[in-house]
């Protein structure tokens, strides 16, 4: 096997510019805390802007309206996405988008897909964001991320997958501020896409859960930066609080666990990418790892910020409960292990 | 010697815990003497020995007799008390210990400041002397029941001019004065437990002042010597606390258990047993009357467990990703158990950081424990006012 | 149920001060260092001294020539032997000790009891120190603990156990310099003794594993204290190299974990004296926490001993060395996690 | 522009590596220009870019020539002679460089000793003037190949009265002067890698001194820079290294398992791959000619891999309480995979120390990579002899 492209390319580099300028623009931290306890917790304002950008149809061809280039630039999107916790419909889009790409003979897939590329409609797939993925079709899904902004779903049902409106989407009090879940009930079963279902969203959850890998490495980069310059310019006796070893090792340890986390992210999107017959293992290794490191960024930036962290008014608490919550979604770390002694052989 | 069961009889056959009303009992139990026995007589004590107090608080039990609800009132006895015992006047003490303990005057201590969180010694709300009078102002912030307290006991800066350990001054301060404006401090879970407190030339007595002008840190010293330990007269039951409410999540939720997630529980419970058992050793220590430093050992695997613990238990409850209320509550006091497994989660977050953060316990653990030496400090003959801040 | 004691008493303490000034005397680093190389690794003049001093034959009934004390002084015992690594065959013997006591009623047993209590033989347990024990009469059982120095074996065989004499004891490279292990090979199956040997060993194995946590912690204590003593005299940079704080906060949370152990190892011993219903947990917990903290003090006090943990001359390694085969020994931690789920109802 | 093609289609034909001894063809390589081509011509190279150096490496070892086995002689290759060629006088690189190239003459490095570790210049070994040499006494250690090297590198200390970083020297030491002796120096895996090495009046010459008296620094940074970064050429495969050998031994012990182990070594599993990937994108920033600091990650997490795997391999492997050999072996370098798992759990533990700890490294991370800000310093403006030791 030849080695993987883990290097980002001027084009990547120049997609995430663009992306992070708009964020830091229209997602600063105030404006997502002032966001998150209204009654749209989701900024479809931004969202339409990043389908102008044609940041949230990089994966879909040009024939049907997207950008025809892949899940390597829809990792870097995914991954300023988690350094601002943009309150945005990505997750549940991009799970939808990998599964219809999947069925993308069907012609109600590609319709979907190109109303997907023109902002015209929000696609989810109507899976619960953490547990399992109930077989037969239920009648209600719990905990659907960006439920609440979707126009249609892709229900996952007798095998196959099923476009279909809500019967009524009730909004969650959810942990996470900054991706919402709703519990989505479904009346009928809409229109059925031909192909596997089950292979449907098992794309869709290889595809989700690089993405969420990228996703974890912006929010680990976010911490650990705002940590070093927080400590930078706050002195405790006498000097700056980052001048102590006890906290210097600590954030060099952090520093270590993300080069090895950007680079299994990067591994997996490539994989993805690249159709890799390695894909599962990158994503497996990509996904245990980043969530571990993401969560302990963000439980280390809410210590290190000492009182301040723990305040409401702080943005970090926004990036520990997202940390927590992606951690939980599409599988625990304990669960990607489980999948990856499996496919290398180290039975249990 | 005065035979404490003696005087307690006394006042219980003055005072039917049954028949009195509660506030009457609690004044009468103070003016008895059986307050705190170890207090001079006259401010709810009797000079006795610390230890005889615990005869009176099994008899007063055993006969029904209310309480002052400590927990509620705990900066009050624990802080303020103590402090104003060794540092106020006679009529400060006469004044203030008696609505202290009985809970009709609420206590909170103003003492962490924005900028002095760690490194207390580096407050800078200013004092200045005006005739009989300080005028202070400042801003200071983690304070619990700054709403509802009475009183505080508040740390100032006096003398800019000289190192910052030398140019401190303590009051007692009357919330109620103008000046004072206690504002809500959300925190990452929602509620509000705590307050910022801006102090706009507060008008404070000379006569409120606790030890001397410039001597303010040391009687602070005093105050934090007696935060209470974080040990309760009784030991926990196995599975007490946050390690039962996991492991019932546990069991009732087949679904959920991995191997890993298993394992993971299993080396939190067996910490969790030992931290118990260490509690149980330290009691016996401290029955013993040689106490042993593992007090702050015990508050560093807390606040460690309860963290690994809450976060264990959001990956193996069915509704991880939900939580019960979002809403500014403001709560008498942290309750770990009364809510769901993402508060849990968020709050605990605080325990390595209040009372002193994990990073300062392991500082002190290290020097006055295992007596490594200090580290080189840049800010001890600096002026206050020239400190970098 | 009520509180345990977790304290030592008077006499307990000065049970340990006469052990530990006897192991200071003869057993110091240099001794220990000079004698594991040689072909005489057990010090048996330091253990007959021990057995003059009583402190072999605590938990034998004194009608047996014993001091009719118990297993919180044995571990008393157990814990200056840890402290010292001291090479004496106290392991083996204490396992066999535990497993004659459950055979009392047995006059070979007694006889047994009464030559180790009076230095006579040394009896010894054969099982393997790691790993399972064999049920069927093994004709070779290997890795068993102190086995040079037996006079006589107690085999477990047929659902009993067996008082033999080796017929070859071969010496092994042992990982644990101070406490080597032996391949030992039994021809014949020696007297039967009254009882079920299954519930013996299961004794031996409660006894022992409670021993093992007690000496770990003398392990864990002494790897602290030395590498506290260390950093308080080498200097680098111009400054005691114990000043620094990474280095500080390291020691701060060894010592938390050794507050917890000894908790911990002081109830195992003391529900094992009172023959606690709760011996089996108390024994697990111990076990399982004071094998990690000893391997992680020792694996702390080489490398904050820097070049110097890494040589032979220095003991640091005699104590990594006995941390690690003590985790391996009568059960890893793991394994005593795994018996904990079961007694407490944690089910996998 | 030279085309090194060329140059070594000659060298080829002029001395066919099949009928040529292995010595001649390495001297005729190193004449040739061939040996380091960004060295200047006449001493190993054609002063072109380092980058051509990988398409000689790659003609010649299509060509099956042999090479000059740059495992064994790491320290004159990474460290000597770029100090040499920086700082030598032309006799002496012309004298030097050849058979260090060649391995004819083996180098060793004399810098740590007992009390200067993390802290080299805080070293102590005297180095005083004498007519036209110098006369060396002191003690160093952890000197790999002193036994069969003859060549050192060596920094001394020469002025005690001025502050450590500017009172040294820096020398090329004959190691078979006399009053060097050589002792090996035992470690715990039984063996002896290093040695410690005694200097007593060893007289050097003045025109064997690197750099100017006093700048020995400065020149030893110069070494220090150049030390090897630990990535080789080729990635490593999946399951490379010592993960490989755990994995083969959870394969063939079914009966060791336990649920713990496995999702122990899982974890592991995770981050060994994780660290080929990160070593992979380093070599591809490298190619790239962005290189990263990413290499001071690698070492660290390598260490703590290596450490955590070996410990987990104990417990999980047959005969975790044997160990193959105490005899004090003396190897030439270190082979964790041709022994036992006892052997790479002890000599893992040298990972995080050697080369740098991984504390000091944590160090250079914190205020390098990140910029986090110094510690106090006490040791900067105080002269050499009167620093605390």
């Amino acid at each position: 096997m030849s080695d993987p492209n883990l290097l980002t390319s001027d084009v990547e580099e120049a997609l995430r510019a663009g992306v992070r300028d708009l964020l830091a623009d229209k997602a600063d931290a105030d404006a997502v805390l002032g966001r998150v306890e209204s009654s749209s917790p989701l900024d479809m304002d931004l969202w339409r802007t990043l389908v102008d950008l044609g940041a949230t149809s990089l994966p879909i061809p040009e024939s049907l309206g997207g950008q025809g280039a892949g899940w390597r630039e829809a990792a870097v999107v995914a991954e300023e996405v988690g350094r601002a916790v943009a309150p945005v419909p990505f997750l549940g889009s991009t799970l939808a988008t990998a599964a219809l790409l999947h069925l993308s003979d069907d012609t109600d897939a590609q319709e979907a897909l190109k109303s997907m590329a023109s902002g015209e409609s929000v696609v989810v797939l109507a899976i619960p964001l953490s547990g399992p993925v109930d077989g037969p079709l239920a009648r209600t899904v719990r905990s659907v991320a960006d439920a609440g902004v979707a126009t249609r779903f892709l229900v996952p049902a007798d095998g196959g997958l099923h476009l279909v409106e809500a019967a009524s989407v009730e909004p969650v009090v959810s942990l996470d501020l900054t991706r919402p879940v709703w519990d989505v009930t479904f009346a009928d079963s809409g229109v059925r896409l031909t192909g596997s279902g089950e292979s449907a969203v098992d794309s869709a959850l290889l595809a989700g859960s690089a993405m969420l890998a990228a996703e974890q490495v912006g929010i680990a980069e976010w911490c650990l930066t705002t940590t070093v310059a927080y400590l930078k310019q706050r002195y405790q006796f006498g000097r700056p609080v980052g001048s102590f070893q006890a906290l210097k090792h600590r954030l060099a340890d952090l520093w270590q666990s993300i080069v090895l986390a950007r680079a299994a992210a990067l591994n997996a999107a490539d994989a993805l990418a690249t159709s890799s017959a390695d894909t599962r293992v990158a994503v497996a290794v990509a996904q245990s790892l980043c969530s571990t490191v993401a969560v302990r960024a963000a439980e280390e930036c809410v210590q290190l910020h000492g009182g301040i962290g723990m305040t409401w008014e702080h943005p970090a608490h926004l990036y520990l409960k997202r940390a927590k919550a992606d951690e939980l979604a599409l599988g625990t770390p304990g669960k990607h292990r489980a999948t990856l002694a499996s496919l290398v052989n180290l039975p249990g | 010697m005065t035979d404490v069961r003696e005087r307690v009889a006394a006042l219980l056959a003055e005072h039917d815990p049954a028949t009195t009303d509660r506030l009457d009992f609690l004044r009468a139990r103070f003016d008895a003497g059986l307050a705190w026995v170890h207090f001079p007589e006259g401010l709810g004590g009797l000079g006795l020995p610390r230890a005889q107090q615990e005869i009176v608080e099994a008899e007063l039990a055993a006969a029904g007799a209310p309480d002052n609800d400590p927990r509620r009132i705990g900066i009050g006895l624990g802080m303020a008390a103590p402090t104003i015992l060794a540092f106020g006047s006679e009529e400060l003490k006469k004044r203030l210990l008696r609505p202290l303990w009985t809970g009709e005057e609420v206590w909170c201590q103003l003492f962490s400041e924005p900028g002095a969180g760690s490194d207390l010694a580096a407050l800078g709300t200013r004092a200045r002397r005006d005739g009989d009078d300080w005028l202070v102002t400042g801003q200071k912030v983690w304070t619990s029941s700054a709403h509802t307290a009475r009183w505080a006991i508040l740390v100032t800066r006096t003398d800019p001019d000289v190192p910052k350990h030398a140019g401190m001054t303590y009051f007692v301060c009357d919330m109620t004065d103008p000046g004072v404006e206690v504002r809500p401090l959300r925190q990452i879970t929602g509620e509000a437990e705590f307050n910022e407190v801006f102090l706009t030339d507060v008008r404070i007595p000379d006569a409120h002042r606790l030890g001397e002008v410039g001597d303010g840190w040391r009687v602070a010293q005093t105050t934090l010597m007696n935060e209470r330990v974080a040990i309760g007269g009784r030991s926990t039951p196995r599975e007490g606390g946050m390690i039962g409410v996991v492991s019932d999540t546990w069991r009732a939720n087949p679904d959920r258990r991995t191997p890993e997630a298993h394992d993971r529980l299993l080396k939190l419970w067996v910490e969790a047993e030992a931290l118990r058992l260490a509690g149980i050793r330290l009691r016996q220590q401290l029955a013993n009357g040689a106490p042993g430093p593992e007090g702050s050992a015990m508050k560093l695997a807390f606040a460690r467990l309860a963290q690994e613990l809450s976060g264990l238990e959001l990956e193996i409850t069915e509704d991880g990703l939900r939580y019960d209320d979002w809403t500014l509550r403001r709560p008498d006091m942290v309750d770990f158990t009364g809510r769901d497994a993402g508060y849990r989660y968020l709050r605990a977050k605080g325990n390595s950081i209040e009372g002193g953060t994990s990073e300062i316990l392991r500082n002190i653990i290290a020097e006055r424990v295992l007596g490594l030496p200090s580290e080189p400090r840049v800010d001890k003959d600096v002026a206050w006012k020239d400190l970098p801040k």
